[in-house]
């Protein structure tokens, strides 16, 4: 094959997204399935019978808030302003905390805005003993699972309350009672744990499930290849969600293999099913959810679900994304705002108004501003109590060793 | 799940011994918590129905079912990775990497996840999981199959660091290990799997089955993490060793003519501070042998350790033999590994300091 | 969904083979593509579009030796010829150092019996500048490439003239002039080294191309997935070589996700083509590897290839496959053996007869005594010359540190 | 392709120098280096059109082009491996793990890989990679933005660990890292990227642009591999220190009132040990400073060393001030910071031993 030598030479592709600050983003190349047309297999359906959804976008809640398919899960009405409020409760949560860091009452913080859905849907479709393994990007599910947001906030501030003990970055919450598992900061360990747990739960005969989360950008480590790789291989009972909110801090899901590919269809490799939903449709990922949910619990294994989403904010309180993507795409994001749209569903069943919005708003604003200032009594990063220093040297085993005990004696406490 | 082990009723006859390899004392201790411990399970590449490639799981998959005792795909990180979530679900998982040298992949998961979950989690979730692994050279396994990575274990907070030199002692840490809350990793020789090893090459190998006082209890018995165990009294030096070294630094005493007191350290983190201090401060000088690469070995954590404890009472500067700062070489071993001679001659320059 | 609670206790599947010691293995219900049924796609055709590729068979040589459909190679004599002499020389090599471990002159030893065809056609394919990234069961390639047998067995002999001066393990050969990386004794690293090199020869304008091996059991590392995931956002010029024996050590396919998915389908998520091929046809292998080759070259970007193929042998010199697969089964696979098909291939064409077989395996015999006596002069193992001790301090960096300079001075010499 | 790089020519004029803060003269050592080599590119997360979460790329993309900076998938064993080939195909890559705590993913490709590739090919293959990546603690980063990891790699044989403590040395290491021929990896003290400090989180920080004496040259240097410096002379005792450290233990010698000899050692692996024993036998005494926890840290090997080489030169115990052993723990950083009390009483301690 000679001739070929020296034919060309050769180049490498560097994916880049197509706007960057100072152009205007254009979404309508955007490939987007219509509301109601995917279909809805059953539940036993084999992989290979199903791998269109991997490519298609399961959609519920089309323009005018009408929810429309066979993915329509069918809420009662209560159900769905639990989801509304559990959603618009995050959204005022993250708000404060987001201005308490910049107060300097905490080092850091995390918001998830434009993807309430993703975490909080499916914390209201699963039990609460099953286990969730979050990114630091889905505080829904606890505000789902009503862990109080008093010391969720004792943690963000490291205080004197802080269930952490001050040993974690603030949003880095841990809580066994409520399914959710320690996050950690390094990214992608979380989504093999899962699977290990769900293959505990399945080993002993029990009827828990793990539900797994990683960002888009996280994909690439290689937990997310083995976390495949062991639940296609032992059938776990686990719910493998991609949060595809097109950014990974700085780098677009280009640069994760996104744009040629969709995530979901990294499930096919593994002979594992596949759904892609539209991640700010409620209904969408609560449906997706329970289909995935319905497939565990009857040992069918796993699911891989991408949520299709938008980071609409910064990466964290130490991003500026305007340095790197278009000042306006996050508005111009044609899926819209899971809060809007659930909101005008309901509006549309006649069940809502623009004023309970505002009313509902308005009690939420100082429900978290009363549970801000209560934690704040126990103090705050910089000032006020702040746990024990002597608590630094516990947990590290289950017994403190001699170098620990040492060690503490060595600083005096 | 995650419940108290139940512990042991204090043995009121002798429990019966038999003469096991190291292997087979292995084999035992997980057998025995597999019978013992529903929560318990053994997994890794190989080890379900072949038994292991060094057969340590040999037959516990036929005795124990496939949900106990089952092979994984090749991926240490997703082995180790998804033992941290069994172990935070509350089962007991021990599981093989194939070869010391084949843990890297895993040490994500090992060292920002099981070690940190306790911690991070103030105590809301722990991770009871028990990393067995074959270690060091001597078997002209090359720089992959020989390596001795324990310092990059030791430095690690939140895991402990075991490394056994007896069938006994095997089975008893081993044993230790699962039933302890924590995260294990432990070691093994495996050039000690089928016999001591003097370091010499030449001398033949005595089977453990025909070395005397060999005696390793059939049943439950454990050797507590964290306590070291005096394997050649002496007075004039001690030596701090484990694994595979603690024969050869006994081998290397009688031949030197030295009356080197031998400290098999057992555990390497928590370390036996006083029973090192102890020994040290009785003899005044100190080698340390290990086969790992000298610099950052764990060597130099235990010189520094006697160093502060036992300034006053050093005679000699500390000595450390050890594996050389390069690969493990296939056709240098006995040019790499620290042997008779090399251990011999320090003890003789710390006598003559 | 509390209903859904306690409906079924989880149960865990742990994949076992069909067959173990004592039983008969039968693959009749292996359903394997005819030869010449497989389309063979333009080399610019969107991966999307040759998805079926992944789970069907590309094969070429009939049951009667004669090679039928789109995907015939259409080889002259002289190549088919060459191919056949490199099979059988490697699988002669290979039979004389299995018994030189076993007369104790090296400590370990691997064929690669049965899976000649997926190195040697490859590299036969291959511009010999292109690197090649091999596991242990790719000696093909340097045989190939006209490595002199004899550097190979002071390699395995770790003799005096041992190219890699007694270092490495037995088989753990390098030869840069030959395009063939370095060895690791860690499973899957090169696969990410040979995107990693395949990028720099793409940044540089190079005309250059990578071939990285991996073993159907080590996929399951995350190395396989870092090296999908950088040859697709890059499209690096590499092909990707999956060497399905079905076995990986005493574990079968099926414990890395193989029964359940071709592991050429794991392209499909990274939108990468695969190409799924008998890997015991060389010349499904040679074309299959021309069209990666061609489309690499075409700055395409890379292909994954399953080589799908029978590890005949036992795993090493250290392994007794009797003890966990029927002893028969290594007989009764059903796409036969390389050297076989080719053999049978040339005298269907009227080029070859069981007497050439004869005289060039008696030849190859010699060659390989001739050689090994010669290397055995400098030295095996255990006996007679080998490197000097002093160069055991060398190459750990590009210069001697003062450490290395004490540490070989402590050893005396 | 792994040509040997040009060497700069006898500067004759004193070179244009500039004040930098330390992620300035990173940014400039890949400018210098990418500007002179075509074989240098830099890539990692975020390092492209952003320019790095640290900035240390900015500009870099926007001058030399995608080719030569670009962004990666967040796979750091796969952003390292790919780095390996590109090694060794000729190039010279030089990446950025965005902390020293993500570095773990990719510690398989960096310890098996890229450190002996050379040893393992006999020659044949080699890899001229550099990691670059922020690491240590003083900045409210909590237990996975504080770690010091450096013990981890300075016990592989095979690449280097090099950490800088001042803009100019942060400049000329880099360089020199880039232009070596073995891997080597640089810890870049984040905590001083703005400016020097002290340990005392209530003084103000001055920023590396008013910093007297803080000159970097625009162009070309090298500050060599294995070099240690005095950061401050003295006579009483020795202070073996790096990184944040160096300026923590000079400000605690002050505040101590003890004439401390603050060696910067610049290089970890290879260190220099000829740097260290000087100062070490002329005061007698030895002190260790490092924030990485204490148990197999890097200071084991330096009072390991220091007590084979100058055993009896000491007329006190060496100490260590070290991280604990635990995780960084978010809200105690100046608990767990190895401060000036701390450093100041073992400075206090060794003299009035
Ligand atoms: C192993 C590891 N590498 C790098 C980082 C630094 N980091 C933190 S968040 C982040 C981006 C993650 O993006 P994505 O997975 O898409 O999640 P998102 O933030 O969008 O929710 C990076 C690179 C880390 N925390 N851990
Ligand atoms: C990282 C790592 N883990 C485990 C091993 C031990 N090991 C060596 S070969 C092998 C089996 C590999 O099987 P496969 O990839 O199918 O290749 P094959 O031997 O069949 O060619 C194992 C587990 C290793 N060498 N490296
Ligand atoms: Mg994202
Ligand atoms: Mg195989």
């Amino acid at each position: 094959m000679a001739s070929l030598k020296n034919s060309r030479a050769l180049s490498l592709r560097i994916p880049e997204p197509r706007f960057r600050p100072g152009e205007t983003a254009d979404f309508s190349n955007l490939n987007i399935s219509e509301a109601g047309v995917m279909p809805r297999p059953e539940v036993d359906t084999q992989p290979k019978d199903m791998r269109d959804l991997a490519y298609g976008l399961v959609r519920v809640l089309d323009k005018d808030g009408q929810a429309v398919g066979p993915w329509n899960p069918g809420l009662d009405i209560a159900t769905l302003k639990r989801g509304l409020r559990n959603m618009m409760l995050t959204r005022v949560y993250d708000e404060r905390l987001f201005r308490a860091q910049r107060q300097g009452k905490t080092s850091f913080y995390m918001k998830c805005t434009g993807e309430e859905a993703v975490s909080i849907a499916p914390a209201m479709v699963l039990n609460h003993d099953d286990m969730c393994f979050p990114t630091y990007r889905q505080q829904g599910i606890l505000i789902a699972r009503g862990y109080p947001i008093v010391e969720m906030m004792n943690q963000v501030f490291s205080n004197a309350l802080d269930p952490m003990k001050g040993r974690q970055l603030p949003v880095m919450y841990s809580s066994k009672a409520h399914g959710f598992f320690t996050i950690s900061g390094n990214l992608g360990t979380q989504f093999t744990q899962a699977v290990g747990w769900a293959m505990a739960s399945a080993l002993k005969g029990d009827d828990r499930i793990a539900s797994a989360y990683i960002g888009d950008g996280s994909t690439a480590e290689g937990d997310f290849h083995h976390a495949l790789t062991f639940a296609g291989v032992y059938r776990a009972p686990v719910i493998l969600n991609i949060v595809n909110n097109q950014w990974a801090i700085s780098s677009f899901q280009g640069i994760a293999g996104g744009e040629d590919a969709p995530f979901a269809s990294r499930a096919i490799g593994y002979n594992l099913p596949a759904l892609r939903v539209d991640g700010n449709d409620f209904l969408a990922v609560y449906a997706a959810t329970q289909w995935a949910m319905e497939r565990a619990r009857s040992n069918l294994g796993a699911t891989v679900i991408e949520h299709f989403t938008y980071r609409a904010e910064g990466h964290s309180t130490s991003d500026d994304p305007g340095r790197y993507r278009p000042a306006q795409e996050a508005k111009l994001w044609p899926l819209g705002d899971p809060i809007e749209r659930l909101k005008n569903h309901l509006i549309h069943l006649g069940e809502w108004s623009d004023d309970d919005q505002q009313a509902l708003h308005a009690e939420l604003v100082e429900l978290v501003r009363a549970a801000g200032k209560e934690s704040e009594s126990h103090g705050t990063l910089h000032a006020g109590d702040r746990p024990s220093v002597k608590t630094m040297f516990e947990d590290v085993y289950k017994e403190m060793d001699w170098r620990l005990i040492r060690q503490r004696q060595e600083l005096g406490i | 799940m995650n419940k108290p082990i139940t512990k042991p009723t204090a043995a009121t006859e002798a429990p019966e011994t038999i003469k096991m390899n190291m292997i087979q004392a292995i084999n035992s201790a997980m057998d025995v918590m597999l019978g013992r411990d529903p929560d318990v399970l053994v997994f890794g590449e190989d080890v379900g129905y072949f038994g292991g490639v060094f057969n340590a799981t040999e037959g516990l998959q036929k005795k124990f079912g496939l949900n106990r005792c089952f092979d994984t795909p090749i991926s240490e990180a997703g082995l180790i990775g998804t033992a941290v979530g069994m172990a935070a679900y509350g089962l007991r998982p021990c599981v093989e990497i194939q070869f010391a040298d084949y843990i890297y992949p895993g040490y994500d998961q090992i060292v920002s996840e099981a070690a940190r979950l306790r911690y991070r989690s103030a105590g809301d979730f722990w991770c009871p999981m028990t990393i067995r692994s074959p270690y060091g050279g001597g078997i002209f396994g090359g720089q992959t199959h020989s390596q001795s990575p324990e310092a990059l274990f030791t430095h690690v907070a939140g895991i402990k660091t075991v490394i056994p030199s007896t069938p006994y002692d095997a089975k008893g840490l081993l044993i230790a290990a699962i039933e302890d809350d924590d995260p294990v990793v432990i070691f093994e020789p495996k050039r000690l799997y089928n016999g001591p090893f003097d370091g010499n090459p030449d001398n033949p190998v005595t089977p453990w089955q025909k070395i005397e006082g060999n005696d390793v209890p059939v049943g439950h018995y454990v050797v507590p993490l964290g306590k070291a165990r005096i394997a050649r009294a002496g007075n004039e030096v001690t030596v701090l060793a484990y694994g595979t070294m603690v024969h050869v630094a006994i081998a290397s005493a009688e031949t030197a003519g030295v009356d080197a007191e031998v400290v098999d350290l057992r555990t390497l983190s928590p370390v036996d501070i006083e029973s090192i201090t102890a020994s040290v401060k009785k003899t005044g000088r100190c080698v340390i042998v290990h086969e790992a690469t000298r610099t950052s070995g764990f060597g130099a954590e235990l010189s520094a350790l006697v160093q502060e404890a036992c300034f006053y009472h050093l005679e000699a500067p500390i000595e450390r033999v050890t594996g050389w700062d390069t690969p493990y070489p296939h056709a240098f071993e006995w040019e790499y590994f620290p042997g008779q001679k090399r251990i011999g001659a320090a003890l003789k320059r710390v006598m003559e300091a």
